[in-house]
C-alpha cells in the first residue's frame, strides 16, 4: 500500500515539542540605502499554522522572510522562535533552531542530482567528527545510511522516485520547486517557509504542491509561511493572511476578511477581483 | 550475492550502503589493490635512481595537488598561495628538526598543522571577499609570506638555507631515493584515502555546496565560513606536509623555490588533471613533474646541437614557452583535464569486450 | 486568414546531440496576431521560443529537422545576432536585467540591433507605455522590483522595433496587479504598432484573453491548437489550464483530490 | 621636506604608470569578467614591436608607434579569436590559467627573439615638456604620463557611460544571455575589448620602456603589480585604476623612501589585504547585487 509507506517517519513520529513553532516577530524594521523595505510590522505566527503572506512586488514579503531566515538584519524590531530571540542568528544557525526556507528563485544546486541536493540538507543531523569522516569509519557508514533512508522516505511522499538520480538543472521548473521543497523538508523543520512555492507552474503541479503542502500541515502539524501571488491558492488554503504594501502591514485575517479589505483591492486585488 | 563485473552497465545496486563505496565493482578495487602491491614491491627495485628520484617529485608534488583541489576543485576558492603554503611546510620541518630536534614522524604532520594555521590566517579574508577579489588576496599571501621566509633571518637563516638532518627511525636512518620512495608514497597512499573520505562524507558536501550555491548552502545550515576556512587549513595542510616531506627529501632548502611560479605549477596540476578529482590530482601532478623533466632534458639537448651553439641562441625560453603551449592546449581540448581523459578510456572498456 | 509572418515545419531540436526536446513542433503565426503557447512546464515551449530566436546556440542546442520560415526567409540555426537584426526579439524567462546598469541605459542596450540610429523617441516611447520606469531611470536594475522588472524588459525589447515580440512567461511572480496592467499593455503594444507576439505564459487564463490563437504543448509536440475562443471553450483546456471544472466553476484548492489526475491525451 | 615632496612627486608619477598599464587589464574585465594574468606580457610585447621597429627597421618615431598600436590591437584581437572565445561560458579558473599559460608563452617568445638583458630606446621626447617646481623636477616622460593617463580617464569615461558601444560592452559583462537575445554581438564585444586593451597595454608598454628601459622580466613583474593597483580601485573602474595606481605608486616610494627598499613590493600588498577587508569590491569596484 503506497498510502502508508509514502509517509515519512520522521515525520510521523515527530515528538509534540519538536513540532512546537511560535513565531513573533515585533516591529520590525529593515531599510537599505535610505529605502524602507519593512517598516515596523508585527507578526506572530503560532503551532499548526498556515499562515501567508500576500502583497504587491517590491512590498517587502522577501525582505521580511530574509529578515526572519538571517540573510538580512533588521535595524529595528525582535524576532523570537519558541521563546528564543533569534534576530541576531545567522543563517546557518537558524537552521538549526528548526527553520527550513524555499526561494524565490530556486536555489538548488543545479549540477547535482536531486538525492546529492537533499542529502546536504541533513548536514545539521550529520553528527560524526572530521577525525571519522577522514577515515570513513563504520559508525560513519551507519548514519549515512540512516540518512538516505530518510531522504528516500521523503523521495517517496513528495512522488520524486523516478528522478532521484537525475541532475536538478535538466528537471522542468515545476518539478525543481518540488525537490526543493523536499530539501527544505530533509531539514526536519519545525516552521517551514515557503517564497513563492507555486511561480510559474501549470496548474497540474500547483495541484500536486497544494496536495503536499495540506498534507504536511494538517496530518502532521508543520507550521508554515507562506508568500505567494497565486490568489486563488491562498484564499482557499491559508488559515491567516498578512498583506504588505510599502513595508506596511494593511491588514491581516481570514480569506473573507482580507478579500473584502478595500485597502487590500486597491493596493493589490485590483478590481477584477480573485485572478 | 557478490557481483563480480568489470564494470556495471546500469544500478544493479541492492542496498544503501553499496551506493557509499569508492569503487563501482569488486573489478576495480582488486585492480587498485595489485596496482599498488606491484608498485611497491616492483617499482623501487627495478628503476634508475633518475627514475625514481622523478617518482618521489612526483608522489611530493601529488599530496600538494590533492590539497589544492580540494580548495579550487571542490569549495571553488582560487588559490594563488599554495607554493608559499608549500615553502611554509617545508620550513616548518626544518625549523623543528634543527632547533627542537623533532624526529621526522613528529616534525612532518606538525608541519603540516603549522602550515594549516597559517593557511587559515591567510584564509579570513575568504569571509568577506568573492571570486577574483579573494584570489588576489591569496596572491598577496604569497608575496607576504616569500617576504617573510626571506627576511625573518633569526628564523629561516634568509637566502642562506637551512640543512635538515636525515630522518631516523630510532638507528635506522632514512636515506636514499628508495627509503624516501617509501615514506613519500606511504604517505601519498594515506592522504588520497583521507581526502577520498573527507569528500564523500558531510565536509565534502559541504564544500561543494559552498563552490556551487553559497547562499543555498548557508540556507541548508552549513556555517560557510567556517568551512572555507577550514578547506584553506585542510589544503595547507597538505600543502605543508608535502613541503616537509621535500625538505627531508633535498636535505637542504632554500627560500628560492617557493614562489609564485610553483604556485602557478600547482595550479595547472590541479586544472591539467581534473578539478574536484582527487586521482586526477595525482594525474596532473604526474603530467607536470614529467613534463618540466622533459622539457628540461629536451632543451638541454637542443643547446648541444651544433649550429644553435655556433649561432649562440638560447634555447631556455622554450622550456617556458612549451609549459604554457601545453596548458593552453589543455585547457582548449579537454578542460576536464586527464581525469576525464581516464574515464572515457574506463568507460570504452565497458562491456568489455562486446562494448557496443 | 492573414498574411503568415512566421511559419515552423515540423522542427526537431535536440540538446548536446542526444536530449531531444521537440519532435515536430509546426505552428505559423499570422502577422499582427498574439499567439499564445500553452503547456506544463517542461514542454518544449521556451525551447520553441529559443529555436525561432537562434539561443539555442549556446545553450548547445540545435534545430535538427524541419525549417523554420520567417518573411519568406529560412531562418532555423542562424545565429542571433543575424536573427534579432530581422526583427524578432525573445524576451526572456525570468526577467533577465543588466543589474549594474540604470534603467536607461539598460534601455539603451535595446536599440543594439540598430546601433547607429535615434532612440530618444523610443525612450519617450516606453515610458509613455510604462510611466513607473520614469522616477526609476537613473537607478540601478538590480535594486528595482519585479514588477518595475518584467517593464522593463518588455521596453527593453520595444526599443529594437521588433516585428515578432516573444514574451517567455511575462507573469511569473507577479502580484495580480502588475499582471492585470502587464497583460493591458502587451494587448496595446499589439494594437498601436501591430507587433505580431507569441505569448508563452502559465496563466493560461490571462493569455486566452488576449490572444488571438492558441496551441497547446506536452512533451515536445503541439497537442492542440485552435482560435483563443475556441481553446477557452475546450473542457480538456477548462479542466487543466484554467482550473475549472467542466461545468465552468471554479474549482477551489481545498478538494484537490490525494491522487494525481492525468491528461487524457498523454 | 623637499625629500617628502620628491616622494610625493616620485610616488604619483609611478603611480600614474600604473594606472595606465591597469586601464587596459580592467577594459577586458569590464566587457568580458576575465582576469588577464598575461597584462604584462601585453605590455612587453608592445614595447618590444616598438623596439624592433624602431632599433631594428629604423623607421620614424611616429610611424613606428602607429604601427605598434596597430599591430597589437590586431594582437589582441587574435588572442580573443583563438584563445578566450573556445572558452566563453567555462569556469574562471580556466580562463585564469589560460592567461597564465599564455603569459608563459609570450615570455618564453620575447626571451627566445631579445632575450633577458635591458634594451633603450634612443632619446626621443624633448626636454621641453619636462616640469620644474621649485627642486623638484619631473622628467618629460612622466608629464606624457600625465598628459596620456588623462586622456584616457576621460575617453574610456565617456565610452563607457555614454557611447552605444561602451554600454553594450557593460550588458554584455553583466548578463551574455540578455544580451545575446537582445541582438549584441557579443563577440564582436570580446574581440573589440581584448584589441582596445591590448593597444592600451602597448601603450604603457612603451611609455615603461622609455623610463625603465626595455625587459622582458621587468615589464612581465609589472603585470602582477596591475593586481594590487585594480583591486584596490575596484576591478571595474577605470577612475578606479587610477587611484588605486597612484595609492600603490605612493605606497611604493614611501615605504622605499622611509622604511626600508626591501619592504617596497611586500608592503602594497599588506595595504591592500586590509582595505579589502574593509571594503571587499576595492574602493570604486560595483558591489555584488544578490538578491534571495
Amino acid at each position: 500500500m503506497k498510502a502508508f509507506r509514502s509517509r515519512p517517519s520522521i515525520m510521523i513520529s515527530r515528538r509534540e515539542e519538536n513540532k512546537k513553532a511560535e513565531l513573533e516577530i515585533k516591529s520590525l524594521r529593515l531599510t537599505f540605502g535610505g529605502v524602507t523595505a519593512v517598516k515596523d510590522v508585527d507578526l506572530n505566527v503560532h503551532t499548526g499554522e498556515l499562515m501567508a503572506i500576500i502583497g504587491p512586488n517590491g512590498a517587502g514579503k522577501t525582505s521580511l522572510l530574509n529578515c526572519i531566515t538571517g540573510f538580512y538584519r533588521p535595524q529595528k524590531g525582535r524576532i523570537t522562535f519558541n521563546g528564543t530571540d533569534i534576530t541576531d542568528l545567522h543563517t546557518h544557525q537558524l537552521v538549526d533552531v528548526g527553520i527550513g526556507r524555499t526561494f524565490q528563485n530556486i536555489e538548488l544546486f543545479p549540477g547535482m542530482t536531486v538525492l546529492a541536493n537533499m542529502t546536504l540538507a541533513r548536514h545539521i543531523h550529520c553528527h560524526y567528527s572530521f577525525i571519522h569522516s577522514c577515515l570513513f569509519s563504520p559508525s560513519v557508514k551507519k548514519e549515512e545510511i540512516r540518512h538516505r533512508q530518510i531522504l528516500e522516505e521523503i523521495i517517496d511522499f513528495l512522488e520524486m522516485q523516478s528522478i532521484r538520480k537525475k541532475t536538478v538543472g535538466s528537471l522542468p521548473y515545476g518539478m525543481m520547486k518540488r525537490v526543493e521543497l523536499g530539501r527544505a523538508l530533509a531539514l526536519e523543520p519545525k516552521l517551514l517557509i515557503l517564497d513563492e512555492p507555486f511561480a510559474g507552474m501549470n496548474l497540474e503541479e500547483k495541484e500536486d504542491m497544494v496536495r503536499f503542502l495540506l498534507e504536511l500541515n494538517q496530518r502532521w502539524g508543520l507550521t508554515m509561511i507562506l508568500v505567494e501571488h497565486d490568489m486563488s491558492i491562498v484564499m482557499n488554503i491559508s488559515k491567516r493572511i498578512m498583506v504588505l504594501n510599502f513595508g506596511e502591514k494593511i491588514g491581516e485575517g481570514t480569506a473573507e476578511e482580507i478579500s473584502g479589505h478595500p485597502e487590500v483591492i486597491r493596493a493589490y486585488l485590483g478590481d477584477s477581483g480573485i485572478l | 550475492m557478490k557481483k563480480f563485473s568489470f564494470h556495471s552497465c546500469g544500478n544493479y545496486r541492492e542496498d544503501y550502503a553499496e551506493e557509499l563505496k569508492i569503487f563501482e565493482t569488486y573489478f576495480g578495487r582488486i585492480c587498485l589493490g595489485l596496482f599498488l602491491i606491484l608498485f611497491f614491491a616492483v617499482a623501487p627495485f627495478v628503476v634508475s635512481a633518475y627514475m625514481l628520484y622523478i617518482l618521489n617529485m612526483i608522489g611530493i608534488a601529488a599530496i600538494a595537488a590533492i590539497g589544492l583541489n580540494i580548495l579550487i576543485g571542490y569549495t571553488g576558492q582560487i588559490s594563488l598561495g599554495h607554493g608559499a603554503f608549500f615553502g611554509v611546510g617545508a620550513y616548518a620541518a626544518a625549523i623543528l628538526a634543527t632547533r627542537l630536534g623533532l624526529g621526522f614522524y613528529l616534525a612532518i604532520p606538525a608541519a603540516g598543522i603549522i602550515t594549516a594555521l597559517v593557511g587559515m590566517i591567510f584564509g579570513i579574508p575568504s569571509g568577506r571577499l568573492k571570486g577574483l577579489y579573494l584570489t588576489i588576496a591569496t596572491l598577496a599571501g604569497q608575496f607576504i609570506i616569500e617576504y617573510v621566509l626571506i627576511h625573518w633571518d633569526s628564523l629561516t637563516k634568509g637566502t642562506m638555507g637551512i640543512t635538515l638532518p636525515a630522518p631516523k627511525i630510532i638507528q635506522w636512518e632514512i636515506a636514499g631515493d628508495k627509503a624516501f620512495f617509501f615514506l613519500i608514497f606511504i604517505s601519498l597512499v594515506l592522504m588520497t584515502w583521507f581526502a577520498v573520505n573527507i569528500m564523500r562524507s558531510k565536509y565534502g558536501r559541504a564544500f561543494i555546496a559552498i563552490r556551487d550555491n553559497d547562499r543555498a548552502a548557508e540556507g541548508m545550515g552549513i556555517p560557510i565560513f567556517r568551512y572555507k576556512l577550514l578547506s584553506f587549513a585542510i589544503s595547507s595542510f597538505y600543502a605543508g606536509f608535502a613541503g616537509a616531506l621535500w625538505a627531508y627529501y633535498m636535505i637542504s632548502i632554500t627560500t628560492e623555490p617557493f614562489n609564485l611560479g610553483l604556485s602557478v605549477e600547482f595550479i595547472a596540476m590541479v586544472i591539467i588533471g581534473g578539478l574536484g578529482n582527487i586521482p586526477g590530482a595525482i594525474f596532473g601532478a604526474t603530467f607536470i613533474t614529467l613534463l618540466n623533466e622533459f622539457l628540461r632534458f629536451f632543451t638541454g639537448l637542443l643547446m648541444n646541437i651544433g649550429f644553435v651553439v655556433s649561432f649562440g641562441l638560447n634555447m631556455a625560453p622554450l622550456r617556458e614557452f612549451t609549459f604554457g603551449l601545453v596548458i593552453v592546449l589543455f585547457i582548449l581540448l579537454e578542460p576536464r583535464g586527464l581525469a576525464e581523459l581516464w574515464r572515457i578510456a574506463r568507460s570504452s572498456f565497458r562491456l568489455w569486450p562486446f562494448s557496443y | 486568414m492573414g498574411e503568415i509572418l512566421l511559419q515552423l515545419n515540423n522542427i526537431s531540436v535536440v540538446y548536446s546531440d542526444v536530449i531531444q526536446v521537440l519532435k515536430g513542433v509546426s505552428l505559423s503565426v499570422e502577422k499582427g496576431h498574439i499567439v499564445s503557447l500553452l503547456g506544463s512546464n517542461g514542454a518544449g515551449k521556451t525551447t520553441t521560443l529559443k529555436a525561432i530566436s537562434g539561443l539555442l546556440k549556446p545553450e548547445n542546442g540545435k534545430v535538427t529537422d524541419g525549417s523554420i520560415i520567417y518573411n519568406g526567409k529560412n531562418i532555423q540555426n542562424q545565429a542571433p545576432e543575424y536573427i534579432t537584426r530581422q526583427g524578432i526579439i525573445q524576451v526572456l524567462e525570468g526577467r533577465q536585467p543588466f543589474k549594474y546598469l540604470t534603467i536607461e541605459e539598460n534601455l539603451r542596450v535595446g536599440t543594439a540591433t540598430r546601433s547607429s540610429q535615434p532612440y530618444k523617441e523610443d525612450l519617450e516611447l516606453v515610458y509613455k507605455y510604462f510611466p513607473a520606469l520614469i522616477p526609476r531611470k537613473k537607478s540601478l536594475a538590480g535594486y528595482c522590483s519585479g514588477g518595475e522588472l518584467q517593464m522593463l524588459v518588455i521596453g527593453r525589447a520595444l526599443m529594437a522595433h521588433p516585428q515578432l515580440l516573444m514574451l517567455d512567461e511575462p507573469s511569473l511572480g507577479l502580484a495580480p496587479l502588475v499582471v492585470q496592467e502587464i497583460f493591458r499593455i502587451i494587448k496595446m503594444i499589439n494594437e498601436e504598432h501591430g507587433t505580431t507576439i507569441i505569448l508563452v505564459e502559465q496563466n493560461a487564463n490571462m493569455a486566452l484573453q488576449v490572444a488571438h490563437y492558441g496551441y497547446v504543448m506536452e512533451n515536445g509536440k503541439i497537442v492542440m491548437e485552435g482560435s483563443a475562443d475556441d481553446l477557452a471553450k475546450n473542457p480538456d483546456v477548462k479542466e487543466f489550464y484554467l482550473g475549472m471544472s467542466a461545468s465552468g466553476i471554479a474549482k477551489s484548492y481545498k478538494d484537490v483530490k490525494s491522487y494525481r489526475r492525468r491528461k487524457r491525451w498523454l | 621636506m623637499d625629500f617628502f615632496l620628491q616622494l610625493l612627486v616620485n610616488g604619483v608619477c609611478v603611480g600614474l604608470l600604473y594606472g595606465i598599464s591597469a586601464m587596459g587589464f580592467v577594459m577586458i574585465f569590464k566587457s568580458s569578467s576575465v582576469l588577464n594574468f598575461a597584462h604584462g606580457e601585453l605590455l612587453a610585447l608592445g614595447a618590444f614591436f616598438f623596439l624592433a621597429l624602431i632599433s631594428w627597421a629604423k623607421l620614424p618615431i611616429l610611424i613606428a608607434f602607429v604601427l605598434t598600436l596597430v599591430g597589437s590591437f590586431i594582437l589582441g584581437f587574435l588572442i580573443e579569436k583563438f584563445f578566450l572565445r573556445p572558452l566563453i561560458g567555462e569556469k574562471l579558473i580556466f580562463v585564469i590559467m589560460l592567461t597564465v599559460g599564455l603569459a608563459a608563452m609570450f615570455k618564453g617568445f620575447i626571451l627566445l627573439i631579445w632575450g633577458g638583458n635591458l634594451h633603450t630606446y634612443p632619446e626621443f621626447l624633448s626636454e621641453s615638456i619636462a616640469l620644474k617646481l621649485g627642486s623638484i623636477y619631473i622628467a618629460p616622460v612622466y608629464t606624457a604620463t600625465l598628459i596620456i593617463s588623462i586622456i584616457f580617464l576621460v575617453l574610456f569615461g565617456l565610452f563607457f557611460k555614454k557611447s552605444a558601444q561602451g554600454i553594450y560592452m557593460r550588458s554584455v559583462a553583466d548578463n551574455q544571455k540578455a544580451a545575446l537575445s537582445l541582438g549584441v554581438h557579443v563577440r564582436r564585444v570580446f574581440a573589440l575589448s581584448w584589441a582596445i586593451a591590448a593597444l592600451v597595454a602597448s601603450m604603457s608598454g612603451i611609455v615603461l620602456g622609455i623610463i625603465n628601459g626595455v625587459n622582458v622580466h621587468d615589464l612581465s613583474s609589472i603585470g602582477l603589480k596591475v593586481f594590487p593597483v585594480v583591486i584596490l580601485g575596484g576591478l571595474d573602474s577605470i577612475g578606479g585604476a587610477i587611484v588605486g595606481g597612484i595609492i600603490i605608486g605612493l605606497l611604493e616610494t614611501f615605504t622605499g623612501g622611509y622604511l626600508s627598499p626591501s619592504l617596497r613590493d611586500v608592503v602594497p600588498y599588506i595595504v591592500l589585504v586590509l582595505i579589502l577587508l574593509v571594503k571587499p569590491y576595492g574602493l570604486f569596484g560595483l558591489v555584488e547585487i544578490e538578491r534571495v
